[in-house]
């Protein structure tokens, strides 16, 4: 549909991006001279050293005020350069360091005089990202193969409840422990989540309703259907939301990495799970003959359908193996619970929604949002312990201010795949 | 068009017609009554079967009569709670007037190109903001209701502003920016309801201070003494919101440039309009909508703050205002829609055991019945008309 | 010693838990004549919230079983829907009609100011009237057809808070709730007392985290049980040992972790949550009861009985409003001496000697 | 091999785009394909592609009855097509989009094997002569490139009949001349072509056979060896052409736009137009010959202020409009026709009234205050409907469902029905049939003459040396001669452009 007369490639349609990233190179230098001023601030208030605690008694401490001073003036500096000549391709590179050394400077002059667990902040970021990689990855299948799913939330809701309720049943099948009864469910949750997204695909792709209704249609639908069941059913028959909780497995070795070991490798299934899907979705979106033509249907569908791509039924496929996903996703709620609660994925299928256009619907794009917002979201956590004075509804603001930061600081425009949200017609 | 069919002579001049039989082709009585009403009788047949499956205790004892008799009890609470009497209407009103401006500060964006899913955000912030004026201003209505709207446009279209700036300036995807100022305004409203200037006296609770009798708007049944019909005139602002986005996009010149804007970025731009203006134009405007909706609901509804007053409908108003296929008579009609769902499901809660749940289950049946002409036309095999338009948000692709 | 001491521990509860026990016998004799009925309005959360709507509907269906009344129930989906949903109860003719929540104040007091002859009640609110000019508020303003149903959870999570601090081995305690708001934070700030006071007694150093008295460590919602997991972790990587949730549902997810990883204590809230959470009850050191169930029944009673909801209610240790619960599994590991200082307290408190403040 | 399509109706609503059409093609000949802009080309051939599912009618491959229900059956029949609109997938590389479909695997038929597409693409590239980089993404290729992209689709799939839908059309003449290389061997091949243009002078050069199309119909063949391009205008049309443009001698009047050294750069900095200097008279045509990519385009864009200007100046009857903004210019009295007509010129989704009002709907008369008077609008859409012979059910239609030369009447009439000093008219009828052709260069001759000054931007060599009244050469950014038309051929103007000669103009 979109592609017009086709048109040289220094048309301003290309050029615009470089017109903004011009701009962008200004600003950013203004935006280092604004953080250096920022930074500036964690001089007042608080000093004394900050201990940052990392696993097996070990600790490092940081001054808070010599640090801010030092981060200030090389702000200052890197500004300077900034706007004089900018740093070319290290651009970001900078940008990085910048962002960690006046992160550095704030927690720093957050816990003068004070310790936490620097270790447990990563780790619990680590954690408790991990959904929202699975809901980011589900996102991203549909709308690379051009459907926009909105339904991130219900699909994960449903995972939740599914892998629950029949997990919590089926262990009291014969011959059937509770382990392999919560994997049961687990099935049973991506099952019933690929049903869902199934429902997405047919009322999106056969019926032509706008995705983004279906979208919200599902989430409706699986709130109300879950919320009362779960007071129905599960509340009126406890057994049946009781399923064993997947502790941490370690993993040989690895664990024993200092620091990386206890962030990285004492997780459970679900986040070496996240991992992987990352690493295998990468590959196959890339280098496979799967990625190449969802890649193509997202783009440019009547391009794909020209050369014999089955358009529509890529779309049906690849939305139906997003919902298992998202179902999988779901079941991370009951694997780290081992029960259902009304509303338990709380909005986070949206917060998956924002991960997939920070990460620029690529998978380790996805990865890296959902662990920073994991990161600033246990950042909050740790700040609300340090009695830092900031009323608690600013602390919990963290991981959604530093969105808006990073997104229009570090990421910038962000263009969806091109045919994502319109139905294809073949004829 | 063609000249298959159009033969040389150039524009056959069309005939004129009166206004009103263009109005009226417009809306196409068969399309636009028939098809929704079988979808209104679609998603409710498929409601009967989720009432009888979630009816778990008859179901058990094999009580199939009493499941038909829940259902017929149910269907009958659902338009008389709304409709049936002069309360019912009242409440309707009262839930579609929110909706009905929040639809249309979803329908400004998405008809500018942008996915503005921060209509709690917004309703929030010019909630807070008229409230303010509400309970710190003690002049004549005549003059403080107003100046309250006001602030409510103000303090939403700011608060809009800012996604609309980012989106601009920066190119942060307006999704991304909504959902997060969505959970911002929601923390800086508890935050703001603790606060002395806000907080109630006396009390400790996050209640805002309350805005006294003139400062409300007037009830809109003022003719009758029942305290009980709440509706005010935060409707006739809702239409007037109607109005004003219509004569937005169809007479004035802003709009004109918004809407194309919204539908083709690089022709806008050749045509001399102003993207990044656009773009921080339109998301002022959507915000004032949901700000304006905010302050119905502080200075009409409630004529307090609390930390959720906002509640869902930011988010049912995206619906609304798709449902309404971003138009502003479809957003009023399907706003309605949606007030009758909530008037007439609180009947249906109250005469049935039917939960909320399950309610709620219904309503985004019916919804999606009515999104789906398609599938309408397909159960009860309608012969098939030319392809429904979708929207498109730059967002998302081109 | 044990015994003693457990049946003090037990005590409290004991005299609140069970109101069909101590004073329902009269409820056998209900009027036959025209059932009392009585009728629930949810705040937001809904009726399955775990939390206090949960309670009050738990305490309208005991009315139902033991005095043959006629419940009903509303849910609300937004806050514009409360006074609504009073108004067709109303229009029902419901003898009392209970609200839930400070959210539910203004609509309850409109809804009683206007209709003086109906009974209400209302749970964690003077119902207050939100009428008038901004220096006109009513709160002082008594209806008289408002029972306002509150509790003095202070008091037993102070006592949490003193047998937390004597409990920790690791000199370290900690407390969360949902959202920063009075209901919940009265619980923390009872607790912080409670540890400080412990302080005082034994010029010991033990510290609370997530609470300062003004702010603190909150899950942001009442619903995901992530949140409660990932605090709680977060606690135990700083060296809490005991952590006292404040957030209705959130709090079983740091049961869990408490559960999953061992060597962490949790005091439930709201109700004996060694009863209610079976999966986990081996966490639970003790729990703060807030037993709104008994007197929302000791509400319907009253209306049933004499017409009148009854005067405003304050739960308390003396009345059975609040409580501790018992030890169950880990009352062994409660030194005596603990035991005995926390039965002293709540003979304190019940006496009216001690204040939580 | 042989083709033939029998009786083929293909309705749309409101529209018989065929008609009952009989066509047929053997292998080894190349059919040219004629007819008016929505004269129902590309339909017929999209469903012979399988795109489209006919009404009624019949494809026959050697006298075997198909069924085409998409694209996939055309292919295994040993059908390709390339596409009026490209279809390719402009963020892939060109071995992607080719291999996409029949993609070379390993693994087991899981993993994408590249090495292997890549070298099956230079093969093919190479065997044609196209020298293509397999690894050069589309959205970085020159539109020529684009095509050959498109042709190396094709006989990927081992077509046997091969469709090209209007492959002139945005080519430069060298590019069209290496294009007929192909078409010649892809014939020597023995593939059967059929090859749509309006360009009938090419139809006449490479074709064995023609068949022209009217309003859905067949009207006739005609034998390339006698007809006149005249005649089989006047077959297409319906009514006689005239393809020269008629043009009076006029004398040019005072400057009005005149650059000084004008310096367009890209952000890295790199120079796409060097230190241009132009002056247009009123009253005269400067036409801007040069191959696509030479600067022109940016150089119109600078100038009408969608592009920032690196440095020179510009100035409009004296008045310096260096930093003009694309809305200055519009109230100066520069009438700017855009090079890509589907993307900047028009909004699809608007109608005819609306578009007409696109870049002068601020102003009076059809605004006063914040409102546009949609009511004066109308009007004056009906007027010019009437006036530039916009072929249209009414005002009310969306522009979307017009053709190619409809839309780009319904720019042209928006852009030269009001007060002008200036008009600039980028690739004014790419795409177009020469009836409206014919009609669009009247217009702007007719501007000429009443003394507005023209600057003509087209990469059709016959295009500039027909309308203009001098000629400017540009390469590489730079301006290499300026020439009277009246002095010049087209075979000089053809070395400045391939940049053979430079003169020290
Ligand atoms: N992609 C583009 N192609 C062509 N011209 C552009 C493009 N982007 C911007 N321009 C034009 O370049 C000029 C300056 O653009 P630029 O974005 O650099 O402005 P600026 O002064 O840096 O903006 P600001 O002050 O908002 O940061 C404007 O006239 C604009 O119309
Ligand atoms: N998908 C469609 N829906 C409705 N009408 C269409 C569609 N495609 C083409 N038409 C109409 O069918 C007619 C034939 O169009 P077609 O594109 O085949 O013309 P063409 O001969 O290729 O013209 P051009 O030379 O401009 O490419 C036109 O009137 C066009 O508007
Ligand atoms: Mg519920
Ligand atoms: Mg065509």
């Amino acid at each position: 549909m979109s592609v017009t007369m086709p048109t040289t490639p220094s048309t301003p349609a290309s050029g615009a991006l470089t017109y903004e990233e011009k701009r962008h190179a200004r600003n950013l230098g203004i935006a280092y001279i604004v953080l250096a001023g920022i930074t500036m601030i964690f001089l007042t208030g608080h000093s004394g050293t900050a201990t940052f605690n990392l696993d097996g008694g070990r600790s490092f401490g940081l001054p808070a005020q010599p640090l801010a001073w030092f981060v200030a003036a090389s702000l200052s500096v890197v500004a300077g350069i900034q706007l004089w000549r900018g740093f070319g391709k290290w651009t970001n590179v900078v940008l990085a360091m910048a962002s960690l050394l006046i992160f550095m400077s704030f927690l720093s002059w957050a816990a003068a005089g004070r310790e936490f667990s620097f270790i447990g902040m990563l780790a619990s970021a680590v954690t408790f990202s991990t959904p929202l990689i699975f809901g980011a990855c589900a996102g991203i299948m549909c709308e690379r193969s051009g459907v926009v799913n909105i339904a991130i939330e219900g699909l994960l809701l449903n995972g939740a409840f599914t892998s629950a309720f029949v997990g919590s049943i089926a262990s009291g099948w014969p011959g059937m422990g509770p382990k392999s009864g919560f994997w049961v469910g687990v099935l049973a949750a991506m099952i019933t989540s690929a049903l869902f997204a199934w429902l997405l695909a047919w009322l999106a792709i056969r019926f032509k309703v706008d995705q983004v209704i279906v979208g919200f249609f599902i989430n409706f639908f699986v709130l109300g259907l879950t919320s009362f069941l779960s007071s129905r059913v599960l509340t009126e028959n406890p057994d049946y939301n009781d399923t064993p909780t997947l502790g941490a497995w370690k993993i040989p070795l690895l664990e024993r990495i200092p620091v990386l070991g206890q962030i990285l490798f004492q997780q459970t299934v679900f986040v070496y799970a996240a991992y992987v899907l990352v690493v295998v979705f990468t590959w196959f979106l890339f280098r496979t003959k799967w990625g190449l033509r969802t890649r193509a249907v997202g783009e440019h569908p009547r391009a794909a359908d020209t050369l014999g791509v089955n358009v529509l039924r890529l779309r049906y496929r690849n939305v139906i193996m997003a919902g298992a996903i998202a179902g999988f996703g779901g079941a991370w709620w009951t694997a780290t619970l081992g029960r259902f609660n009304e509303n338990i994925t709380n909005g986070r299928g949206f917060i998956a929604l924002a991960v997939v256009i920070v990460g620029r619907w690529h998978p380790v794009g996805a990865l890296s949002a959902a662990l920073l917002f994991g990161l600033f979201d246990s950042v909050a956590d740790k700040l609300s312990l340090l009695n830092t004075g900031l009323p608690s509804e600013f602390i919990k603001m963290t991981p959604y201010l530093m969105t808006i930061v990073v997104v229009a600081g570090f990421v910038g425009r962000s263009r969806g795949p091109k045919a994502a949200g319109q139905p294809y017609e073949s004829q | 068009m063609t000249a298959a069919t159009v033969d040389g002579s150039p524009a056959a001049a069309p005939e004129e017609k009166p206004k009103l039989v263009v109005f009226f082709d417009r809306i196409d009585a068969y399309n636009n009554l028939l098809l929704p009403f079988l979808a209104i009788v679609s998603a409710l047949i498929v409601g009967a079967f989720i009432i009888g499956l979630t009816d778990i205790d008859r179901l058990k004892e094999g009580d199939i009569g009493g499941i038909l008799t829940t259902i017929k009890d149910a269907y009958i609470a659902l338009p008389t709670g709304a409709l049936g009497s002069l309360g019912g209407i009242s409440e309707t009103i009262v839930s579609a007037t929110p909706l009905i401006l929040a639809g249309l500060c979803f329908a400004v964006a998405a008809r500018s190109g942008l996915f503005n899913i921060g209509a709690t955000g917004q309703m929030f912030a010019g909630g807070m903001a008229s409230v303010w004026v509400g309970f710190t201003m003690d002049g004549p209505g005549i003059v403080q209701v107003p100046l309250a709207l006001l602030a409510g446009i103000i303090a939403g279209g700011l608060w809009g502003g800012i996604v609309g700036i980012l989106k601009a300036r920066t190119g942060a995807h307006e999704v991304i920016t909504t959902i997060m100022t969505n959970y911002i305004a929601g923390l800086l409203t508890l935050w703001l309801l603790k606060t002395e200037a806000f907080q109630q006296p006396g009390k400790d609770n996050p209640v805002s201070k309350t805005v006294s009798d003139k400062g409300r708007l007037p009830e809109l049944f003022f003719w009758s003494d029942d305290p009980s019909l709440r509706a005010h005139w935060g409707f006739l602002v809702a239409l007037g919101g109607a109005v004003f986005m219509w004569w937005l996009f169809e007479r004035s010149k802003v709009g004109f440039e918004l809407r194309t804007f919204g539908s083709n970025a690089d022709a806008a731009r050749y045509a001399g309009m102003k993207p990044a203006t656009l773009t921080t134009l339109a998301m002022f405007i959507a915000g004032g909508l949901a700000g304006l909706g905010g302050a119905t609901q502080i200075i009409g509804t409630q004529g307090y703050a609390t930390e959720s007053f906002a509640g869902s409908i930011g988010f049912d108003a995206i619906a609304v205002a798709l449902l309404g296929r971003n138009k502003p008579v479809g957003i009023v009609f399907a706003a309605f829609l949606f007030g009758i769902l909530e008037a007439g499901g609180r009947k249906m809660q109250l005469e049935t055991d039917i939960p909320l749940d399950v309610v709620l289950v219904l309503r985004a049946l019916i919804v999606l019945f009515i999104a789906a002409p398609a599938l309408t036309r397909l159960i009860w095999r309608l012969k098939s008309e030319g392809s429904t338009s979708v929207l498109q948000f730059r967002g998302w692709g081109a | 010693g044990d015994d003693e001491e457990e049946s003090t521990s037990t005590e409290a509860p004991a005299a609140t838990e069970a109101p069909s026990a101590t004073e329902a016998p009269a409820g056998t004799e209900a009027p036959a004549a025209g059932a009392v009925s009585a009728c629930q309005v949810t705040d937001v959360g809904g009726v399955d919230d775990k939390g206090f709507n949960q309670s009050a509907y738990a305490g309208l269906q005991q009315a139902e079983a033991d005095l043959g009344a006629e419940i009903a129930l509303l849910e609300s989906a937004s806050d514009a829907d409360y006074a609504p949903n009073i108004q067709a109860f109303l229009d029902k003719g419901c003898d009392d009609i209970i609200t839930v929540g400070f959210l539910l104040g203004g609509a309850t007091a409109d809804a009683a100011i206007a209709n003086p002859d109906q009974q209400f009640a209302i749970i964690d609110s003077d119902a207050n009237d939100n009428a008038g000019t901004p220096d006109d508020f009513a709160d002082d303003v008594n209806l008289e057809n408002v029972r306002a149903l509150n509790f003095a959870t202070d008091e037993p999570s102070f006592i949490a808070g003193y047998l937390a601090a004597g409990m920790s081995e690791t000199g370290k305690v900690a407390t969360y709730g949902g959202i920063n708001i009075p209901p919940v934070t009265i619980f923390m700030t009872g607790f912080l007392n409670g540890v400080n006071y412990y302080n005082e007694q034994k010029g010991t150093a033990v510290e609370v985290l997530g609470w300062d008295g003004t702010e603190g460590s909150f899950a942001g919602n009442f619903e995901s049980l992530d949140d409660g997991k990932k605090l709680a972790q977060g606690f135990a990587d700083e060296g809490a040992d005991i952590i006292f949730p404040v957030a209705g549902p959130v709090g079983l997810g740091s049961s869990a972790y408490a559960k999953e990883v061992g060597g962490i204590r949790i005091i439930g809230v709201d109700v004996d949550m060694y009863v209610s959470n079976d999966k986990e009850k081996e966490v639970y050191l003790t729990s703060v009861l807030k037993n709104i169930d008994a007197s929302v029944f000791d509400t319907v009673k009253n209306v049933s009985e004499t017409g009148d909801a009854g005067d405003d209610y304050v739960g308390t240790f003396a009345n059975g409003g609040v409580g501790i619960a018992d030890f169950h599994d880990q009352a062994g590991d409660v030194p005596d001496e603990l035991k005995a200082e926390i039965e002293q307290l709540v003979a304190d408190f019940t006496a009216g000697t001690m204040k939580a403040g | 091999m042989e083709l033939e399509l029998r009786g083929i109706t293909k309705r749309f609503p409101g529209v018989v785009a065929n008609d009952d059409v009989n066509l047929h093609v053997r292998g080894g000949e190349v059919l040219a394909l004629v007819g008016e802009n929505g004269a129902g080309k590309s339909t017929l051939m999209n469903v012979l592609y399988g795109l489209y599912k006919a009404d009624e009618g019949e494809i026959l491959i050697d006298g075997v009855p198909q069924h085409f229900t998409s694209p996939r059956d055309a292919i295994a029949a040993g059908i390709g097509m390339v596409h009026q609109h490209f279809m390719l997938v402009p963020v892939f590389t060109v071995a992607e989009n080719v291999v996409m479909g029949v993609e070379p695997t390993s693994l087991g038929g899981i993993k994408l094997d590249l090495a292997t597409a890549r070298e099956q693409v230079r093969t093919i590239s190479e065997q044609y002569g196209m020298h293509l980089d397999p690894d050069a993404l589309i959205e970085d290729m020159p539109v020529g490139l684009q095509q050959r992209v498109e042709i190396i689709k094709v006989l990927f799939r081992h077509a046997k009949i091969v469709v090209f839908d209007e492959p002139t059309a945005v080519l430069t003449p060298q590019e069209i001349d290496d294009f007929f290389v192909i078409v010649e061997s892809l014939k020597a091949d023995g593939k059967g072509i059929v090859f749509i243009t309006h360009k009938l002078r090419e139809a006449i050069k490479v074709a064995d056979r023609i068949e022209v199309l009217r309003r859905g119909k067949t009207v006739g063949d005609a034998d390339p060896k006698t007809v006149k391009d005249t005649e089989l205008a006047e077959m297409m049309v319906g009514r006689p052409v005239d393809l020269v443009v008629d043009k009076a001698q006029h004398e040019p009047g005072d400057v009005v736009l005149e650059l000084r050294d004008f310096t367009v750069s890209d952000p890295s900095g790199r120079v796409l137009v060097d230190h241009v200097g132009l002056q247009v008279r009123a009253g005269e045509i400067v036409g801007i010959a040069g191959v696509q990519g030479n600067g022109q385009t940016e150089l119109v864009d600078a100038l009408v202020g969608l592009r920032r200007v690196a440095g020179g100046t510009v100035h409009l009857v004296g008045q310096d409009i260096t930093v003009a903004t694309p809305r200055d210019m519009h109230r100066h009295g520069v009438a700017h026709i855009p090079e890509d007509r589907q993307r900047e010129g028009i909004v699809k989704d608007f109608d005819i009234t609306e578009n007409l009002a696109l870049t002068g709907y601020y102003a009076p008369p059809l605004s006063s205050g914040l409102t546009i008077d949609w009511k004066a609008a109308r009007t004056t859409a009906e007027h010019l409907v009437e006036q530039f012979d916009i072929r249209t059910p009414s005002v009310d239609t969306g522009v979307g469902t017009l053709s190619g030369g409809n839309q780009q009447k319904v720019i042209v009439a928006r852009e030269l029905s009001r007060d002008l000093k200036l008009a600039i008219a980028c690739q004014p009828t790419r795409g177009i049939d020469v009836g409206s052709i014919e009609y669009i260069h009247e217009r702007i001759v007719a501007l000429r003459d009443a003394g507005v000054a023209v600057l003509v931007v087209s990469t059709e060599l016959d295009e500039v040396m027909a309308l203009a009244d001098r000629v400017v050469v540009m390469y590489r950014g730079k301006v290499v001669a300026d020439l009277p038309r009246a002095s010049t051929s087209h075979n000089e103007v053809g070395l400045y452009m391939a940049g053979a000669k430079e003169s020290a103009a």
